[in-house]
């Protein structure tokens, strides 16, 4: 036991005690701690095993930048794996779990691996399990991987809450630096939000002295915070600036406790300033990974922020002057703080799982802890998310911020300014937008960097476990870019990302190479600053509210008659109705409409008007039929095509009057439609002369179709003549329905006589009830999308998507006439003549008849020729007919047109039937039923 | 073929509003909308942008360079008149009036928007939704106008994130 | 989360835009005899440049078609146009 | 000095330091002339390099790399391989990448790790389920293995998905491609670089093209950062380049360049055993060895040069992962990056000559680039080596846009890939 909570000092509340266990081991901490500080101060050194070689590992860091110590931590029966145990606020009853070791992070049952060690350094799998074949090792070799477990559970009530927000200035960390930024911004009237990704403010202030301008430390964060807010300013703590995206845009990542999921903030700045602070770099020696081998920098948080002293005899190694304070605080609190050299010769941290001392040269200094500091690292992660650049400074050693990204600034000890008062002056001046006058620089750092060809194992990627010596493998093989250096080593990798390693892979290489570092380069840094759980994306759009399906007006009278409800085309329709099987509803639903009538709900039918002086010519050009000699109260089928001539939508088009249009398109294109109609419009029309008004949902539609529609739309009492004569197929007729508006159009995609009813959406249940009651005078009743489906193939009438696919053009099912003979310009015209569609062997729209008695053909299959099968076409409809008591298909066969009556090979995952060519027509190919 | 009508929610009853945090969503039902378009239709209806503030009947709210939405306006002949293009849209649109002293920061949830950024038209999208959104009488009421055969998204979507905000308070 | 400037409705969360095609292109007459590899090269082919470049695109709430000039390394947006205006 | 890896090399190389091992590759300077140059030193290139010695005995091949090798779309992709294509052409060509791939740890000796764990592509409905049998039967029909799987048999192989009746998109089956896997990025490029090194292929990093060279509107060689280059035939592979490239050497492509975002998590225990895509939710995902999810997704909407991702895909693509497999939503993400992809109108690629005589181009992977790195070099160092098409690249010539000959996947078959 080298830990220990000191009697006071920090930012814990040690009048609670808080228990929780550590690898089954019972321990108590406070409120504020973190789990890593709670088990130092019980007096804990070993918080986790490396990835690779199973090394005991303590912690290096206080906060973010700690590689070792992960643990699986459950709470009230909520697991979360791979919780940074330097980060995560320690709870009341936490069971905090190592990951990848067995059975505890003090005695891993794969500690052994190390003595593997010489065998498996960087890259070793590339050159082996090559024979006899990779899967033989691959299992074995994935179980040995991974961190934490996922226990296979949803935490209840995960939900990420999602907000945008914006603001004139974000600062970015709550140390002394920010918020003199925040502050003086605030007072100058700017709208600040301060993000500090402590649940405290005041950053690295409590571990760098006494005093800021003549105050307490706590009393100046205080005081800061508080004029903060009267100035209007928001203050975000537990929030952490996770990325910087284009255009200003900030993601925040705000922690709302143990298995809650975090808020996300999409922050609109104007500007940013970066007031990220500094990291504390390893130093590189031999076996530097040991537990009690730890960061001053975060000694002196440990002890300042959550009253822990980290070990009671504590040797010193630092190369600058950054420490200073730190190792006054220690000694302050007890501890026995010996200063030594790191440049006095080879040193190796002694002992094993319990440190015993460090070896200097031939110098040997007994010690319990061993703090070290290489020099401070700009935390420049955000600067580099928006594209800033980075300079190398020789007199920090250190990269620092150099041109900057739009909109941002840094300050303070991320822009490398380490002493107080200068970061002080370059906060307020970057709060007004102003870069700060130079000044001296206190801070002094001597050189020591990693030192190529020297003895021992010296790690420079302490969780994944990369050594000096894998860097220096990797230079002989000439993996010497920063790029292939990270990649194959996989240095800079791990949950860290980099922010203890990178500084030091990077110069060990530059030292290989006999360059200086910035030649060797800069690594990317990726968001997200520090891993975020996923449901951080996530949110309110989840369920039912991901892609939410539009819903019918008539959805409860739908449901009141039973019917089952499912998603077609992004909307929610009946496919069925009433409690029978759903085979056997679509089959009498089928034969009801044959015999009697069906009625459908179509609202979702496309309504779009085409208005304006140019309509005509502008529907002209967007159809492939002609449709300039369509006369007002009249209605033409026809598609619209791609430019490359392949079909995108069928339906059809009303002519209300001379410069009035309705394009009803099918369901699910109607957004689709009115954005490619206005982009024509806008393109190469005059967009005066031509208006397109998407009215489609303030409609419902009620279709009524079979042999008694015309009775039953009677029934209502119109004030129209539905004779045949009066109002042939395919002609529209406006008329009223209890006061409000109706169009009453002559269309059929059953073959049978059908009246599509168009009323205002509010208006249409008593329409609807109308056409029910009076369907149920003659046995017609509501028919679902199913029947439909079922009743529009035995017509051979085909559903775009479904029966044609991203090739199918109008001449492949029968319509190439305005292909040969349409004069005019338009959509997907040019299209049509190219060599791919002059093709003889193009795939065309057929029937299919199975053998008497057998059973319908898969959709999906295909149909095949040969010896060793090819594929000339698919099957895209199938059903059993009610109406005719055989299977129907409908397929695109390649000549098909020419085909009828040849028998094909029908194949389907491996088996293979017959079936028959025929028209794709099945039911009254003479149309005798549509003007019955 | 599956029988989904239960995995969806039946349509909620949107006669009773929506409470909590001090707001109100209710659903709204405006006499008339009459989409009208013309070249010159903005010179001489300009039409509400974001975030002119609303008020009384009849309004018009301005969408596109070239289109208005008329809400509870007189009955208009519809068509080309040679002058705009008129199309009765009164049922098209859902209506929400959103009230209380978070009904902005609820609208945040669903768009990026802000009283300080002002912009010609009110024609937005919103939790993905397309949506006419801006302020009704005051900065703390907002009328909403979605698509109508999304307006059970919208609604629940409202629920959902109120909910996000009590928990979060 | 970019901010497109839409020429109507001001700055836009960039969900609200769709790309339509590079600026500068113009629909071959095809009532007249146009070469198939004309008709690709409208149809196809793209400039597709690094650094500057001019794009049509539609807002998609107010259906305003414009041109937008950008730059497709840095996303700095230089400046939109009404496509009417723009006559691009 | 061990040149060849084997456990045994490795074995003495452990117990001596590892200081014998030779250089994976030379790091020659450009000569002036070679018979064949390759632009782009990613998958492609080095692949178009390595069978044009191996192949074709053509070994005066230089390689030229703007950059560090793989450090393109090679180096930034989800490292899925698969050839669940619709169209015989596709089939063929992604087939023949597959095939390549099967025996490429062998025949480079390294081990590219390709880990043949087989994938899901998930069906949500029943005309989802149409349309995925149609797949499956053009797939077995093209001659590589498919197989239609119902939701018990998709739940066997990922039981970690959500099988919920009331999911926004519930799992009614999948097609499934057992011997399509994932295989280790980078070690593509570099067993690829290995490889061609050791037939004596020059690989030149950190040689930017500046300019193309044309005598008579031929392209005889190059301009670079490092000096001139001179060859017989050029070919470019230059993925989110090709349009910069044609630029400078004068010919046109049908391609816009947009980013395409990937993303790991943390590393867990294993998780899951294949790769899963869902087309309705818009995600597909694997775990890798070391144990990372890698995450992939659509493309950003917006046409890009930049190497970075934005949120309303991030957010679309992550919250479609959580949609599709629940228990993820706590999992943490590690770190999120983007690639450029040459998108052609037809998401296939393009393999052919270029508008100028003698250089020859090889582009328009789309997202798919990784998965035929072995099928695109090799059926470029045929063209490359003879000046004519392999059988297997002749459909995937420019020329079929003005024929009207789009081989579009993404219509075919409903899946966008």
């Amino acid at each position: 036991m080298t830990g220990r909570r000191t009697e006071s000092g920090g930012l814990i509340d040690r009048g609670t005690t808080l228990r929780f266990r550590f690898d089954g081991r019972a321990y108590t901490g406070h409120p504020g701690d973190t789990l890593a500080s709670a088990l130092l101060a019980n007096g804990v050194r070993v918080l986790g095993r490396s990835f690779k070689y199973h090394r005991p590992r303590g912690v290096w860091g206080a906060w973010f930048d700690d590689p070792n110590a992960i643990f699986d931590v459950a709470l009230e029966g909520n697991e979360i794996p791979n919780c940074p145990a330097t980060t995560t606020p320690l709870v009341e009853g936490m069971e905090a779990r190592v990951v990848n070791a067995w059975p505890s992070a003090r005695r891993d049952v794969k500690g052994g691996l190390d003595l593997l060690h010489r065998w498996l350094g960087a890259g070793f799998y590339y050159k082996t399990f090559i024979w006899p074949d990779w899967h033989l090792f691959e299992p074995s070799i994935r179980r040995m991987a991974g961190l934490g477990a996922l226990d296979g559970k949803e935490i209840p009530d995960y939900v990420a809450d999602q907000i945008h927000d914006a603001c004139d200035l974000l600062v970015v960390g709550g140390g002394a630096a920010g918020l003199a930024a925040a502050r003086a911004a605030a007072e100058a009237g700017q709208d600040v939000v301060l993000v500090e990704d402590h649940p405290e403010l005041g950053g690295g202030l409590y571990r760098s002295g006494e005093s800021v301008e003549g105050k307490a430390r706590a009393e100046w964060v205080t005081e800061q915070g508080a004029t903060i807010a009267k100035n209007g300013g928001r203050i975000l703590t537990g929030t952490t600036a996770f990325g910087v995206y284009d255009h200003g845009l900030v993601g925040l990542a705000t922690e709302r406790g143990f298995a809650r999921a975090p808020r996300l903030t999409r922050m609109r700045a104007r500007r940013v300033v970066m007031a990220t602070g500094a990291l504390d770099r390893p130093m590189t020696f031999a076996d530097n990974d040991r537990p009690g081998v730890m960061s001053l920098q975060a000694a002196a948080e440990y002890l300042t922020r959550y009253g822990v002293l980290v070990g009671r005899r504590i040797a010193v190694l630092s190369n600058n002057s950054a420490g200073e304070a730190a190792i006054e605080a220690l000694r302050a609190a007890g501890a026995e703080v010996t200063e030594a050299d790191p440049g006095a010769g080879p040193i190796r941290a002694l002992g094993g799982k319990r440190l015993s001392g460090v070896r200097m040269g031939e110098k040997r200094l007994e010690c319990d802890t061993l703090l070290v500091s290489s020099g401070l690292t700009p935390v420049v992660h955000l600067w580099r998310h928006a594209g800033g650049k980075l300079d190398w400074s020789d007199e920090k050693s250190a990269f620092v911020p150099g041109a900057a990204p739009q909109g941002m600034m840094a300050i303070g000890a991320a822009n490398g300014t380490f002493d107080l008062e200068p970061a002080l002056a370059e906060a307020r001046a970057a709060a007004l937008g102003k870069p700060a006058a130079p000044t001296g620089n206190s801070y002094s750092i001597r050189p020591l960097w990693p030192e190529p060809g020297t003895k021992g194992r010296q790690w420079i990627d302490f969780q994944h476990d990369v050594t000096l010596k894998d860097v220096e493998l990797a230079a002989r093989e000439n993996y010497i870019s920063v790029e292939h250096l990270k990649r194959y080593t996989t240095l800079g990798m791990a949950g860290d990302q980099g922010k203890t390693s990178n500084m030091a892979g990077l110069a060990a290489m530059a030292a290989i190479q006999g360059k200086p570092i910035p030649e060797v380069g800069t690594t990317t840094f990726r968001p997200p600053f520090v891993p975020v759980p996923l449901e951080l994306y996530h949110g309110a759009r989840r369920g039912q509210l991901l892609n939410p399906l539009k819903r019918l007006v008539l959805e409860p009278q739908h449901r009141q008659a039973g019917a089952a409800l499912g998603e077609y085309g992004g909307w929610l329709r009946p496919g069925w109705y009433g409690p029978k099987p759903a085979d056997q509803a679509v089959r009498d639903e089928v034969l009801m409409a044959r015999k009697t009538a069906g009625i459908f709900d179509g609202s979702p039918l496309g309504k779009i008007e085409v208005m304006g002086p140019d309509a005509e010519a502008f529907v002209n050009f967007i159809y492939y039929n002609t449709i300039a000699t369509l006369q007002p109260g009249h209605i033409r089928y026809g598609f619209m095509l791609t430019e490359s001539g392949a079909i995108y939508d069928d339906g059809v088009i009303a002519r209300l009057g001379p410069e009035r249009f309705v394009i009803s398109c099918s369901s699910a294109h109607v957004d689709g439609v009115e954005a490619m109609l206005e982009s024509w419009r806008q393109d190469g029309n005059d967009p005066d002369r031509l208006f397109v008004h998407d009215a489609t949902q303030h409609w419902a539609t009620v279709t009524v179709t079979g042999p008694k529609a015309r009775e039953i739309v009677g029934a209502l009492g119109l004030p129209l003549d539905l004779t045949r004569a009066a109002f042939p197929h395919m002609t529209l007729r406006e008329s009223d329905f209890a006061g409000s508006p109706l169009r009453v159009a002559r269309v059929s995609f059953t073959g049978d006589v059908s009246f599509e009813l168009s009323l205002r959406a509010t208006k249409a249940a008593d329409l609807w009830t109308a056409l029910i009651d009076a369907g149920a005078q003659h046995d017609a009743g509501p028919i679902g999308i199913e029947a439909l489906s079922v009743l529009r193939a035995e017509k051979g009438f085909i559903v775009v998507g479904k029966d044609t696919d991203g090739e199918t053009m109008p001449q492949d099912l029968g319509f190439g006439i305005p292909r040969l003979k349409k004069k005019s310009a338009f959509v997907g015209d040019r299209g049509l003549h190219t060599e791919a569609a002059n093709d003889p062997n193009r795939r065309q729209l057929v029937g299919l008849t199975a053998p008497e008695g057998s059973p319908t053909l898969p959709t999906g299959a295909h149909l095949v020729t040969g010896d060793r099968p090819r594929s000339e076409g698919i099957i895209t409809s199938s059903y059993f007919s009610p109406t005719l008591d055989r299977p129907i298909a409908l397929a695109l066969l390649e000549r098909g047109a020419a085909r009828q009556g040849e028998t094909v090979t029908v194949w389907h995952m491996g088996q293979v039937r017959t079936a028959t060519v025929a028209p794709p027509c099945a039911l009254d190919p003479e149309g005798g039923r549509l003007d019955a | 073929m599956r029988d989904d009508s239960r995995k969806w929610d039946a349509p909620p009853d949107d006669s009773q509003p929506l409470t909590g945090m001090g707001m109100t969503v209710a659903r709204v039902w405006p006499t008339r909308q009459l989409l009208i378009s013309a070249p010159d239709v903005l010179a001489r209806m300009p039409g509400a942008g974001w975030p002119d503030v609303v008020t009384g009947a009849p309004y018009t709210l301005c969408l596109r360079r070239d289109r208005v939405l008329e809400v509870d306006g007189p009955a208009r002949e519809e068509g080309w008149d040679g002058v705009q293009a008129v199309t009765d849209v009164s049922d098209a649109y859902a209506v929400f009036r959103i009230e209380g002293p978070q009904a902005l920061a609820l609208c945040r949830r669903g768009t990026e928007v802000s009283l300080a950024r002002p912009s010609r038209s009110v024609a937005r999208q919103m939790f993905g939704l397309s949506a006419f959104l801006y302020p009704w009488e005051n900065e703390e009421r907002f009328c909403l106008h979605v698509p109508r055969a999304h307006a059970q998204a919208l609604w629940q979507m409202l629920a959902a994130h109120m909910g996000q905000m009590q928990r979060s308070a | 989360m970019q901010l497109f400037p839409c020429p109507f409705c001001g700055p836009r969360d960039e969900r609200e835009f769709h790309f339509a095609a590079e600026a500068g292109k113009t629909r071959p007459d095809t009532t007249g005899a146009v070469s198939e590899a004309d008709w690709a090269a409208y149809l196809y082919d793209r400039r597709n440049d690094k650094g500057r470049v001019r794009e049509v695109w539609m807002h998609l709430p107010c259906r305003e078609v414009f041109v937008m000039e950008r730059d497709s390394v840095s996303m700095e947006v230089l400046g939109t146009t009404a496509f009417r205006k723009a006559g691009a | 000095m061990s040149k060849r890896y084997s456990a045994l090399t490795l074995l003495r190389e452990g117990l001596r330091g590892h200081r014998g091992w030779a250089p994976a590759w030379h790091m020659p300077d450009p000569k002036p002339r070679y018979d064949v140059i390759v632009i782009g030193g990613g998958g492609h290139g080095l692949a178009t390099a390595y069978y044009l010695a191996k192949n074709h005995g053509v070994t005066n091949v230089a390689v030229l790399e703007k950059g560090w090798l793989g450090g393109g779309n090679t180096g930034r992709n989800t490292t899925v391989i698969r050839s669940n294509y619709y169209y015989p052409a596709s089939t063929a060509l992604y087939d023949l990448s597959v095939r390549l791939y099967e025996t490429l740890s062998r025949e480079l000796n390294f081990n590219i790790m390709f880990s043949q764990r087989g994938m899901l592509v998930l069906a949500h409905s029943e005309p989802e389920m149409e349309m995925a049998a149609r797949q499956v039967n053009a797939m077995q029909l093209n001659g590589t293995d498919a197989e239609l799987l119902n939701a018990d048999q998709v739940r066997k192989r990922a039981p970690l998905l959500n099988f919920a009746p009331d999911a926004r998109y519930p799992i009614h089956g999948a097609t499934w491609q057992g011997r399509a896997g994932t295989a280790r990025h980078d070690a593509v490029a570099w067993g690829l670089a290995r490889g061609a090194d050791q037939l004596g292929v020059d690989i030149i990093q950190n040689c930017e093209v500046t300019d193309v060279i044309t005598e008579a509107g031929r392209a005889v060689g190059v301009a670079t950062t490092r000096g001139e280059v001179r060859a017989d035939r050029i070919g470019a592979a230059v993925a989110g380049h090709s349009s910069v490239l044609a630029k400078l050497a004068g010919y046109t492509l049908p391609i816009q360049s947009y980013a395409l975002q990937a993303f790991v998590s943390e590393p867990l225990k294993p998780v899951i055993d294949t790769v899963a895509f869902s087309p309705a939710y818009g995600t597909y995902f694997s775990q890798s060895d070391k144990g990372g999810l890698v995450i992939g997704g659509g493309l950003d909407r917006i046409p890009s040069y930049g190497q970075r991702g934005n949120l309303p895909v991030q957010e679309d693509v992550l919250g479609g992962l959580i949609e599709m497999a629940p228990m993820l939503a706590k999992v943490k993400l590690l770190r999120h990056w983007a690639g450029i992809v040459d998108v052609t109108p037809d998401s296939s690629p393009i393999i052919g000559p270029s508008e100028v005589e003698g250089l020859y181009v090889n582009c328009g992977w789309g997202t798919g680039g990784f998965k035929a790195i072995p099928a695109g070099g090799y059926l470029f160092a045929h063209l490359l080596a003879t000046g004519a098409h392999h059988e297997i690249s002749r459909p995937f010539d420019k020329a079929r846009f003005a024929g009207g000959h789009l081989i579009d996947e993404g219509a075919a078959s409903g899946i966008a890939h």
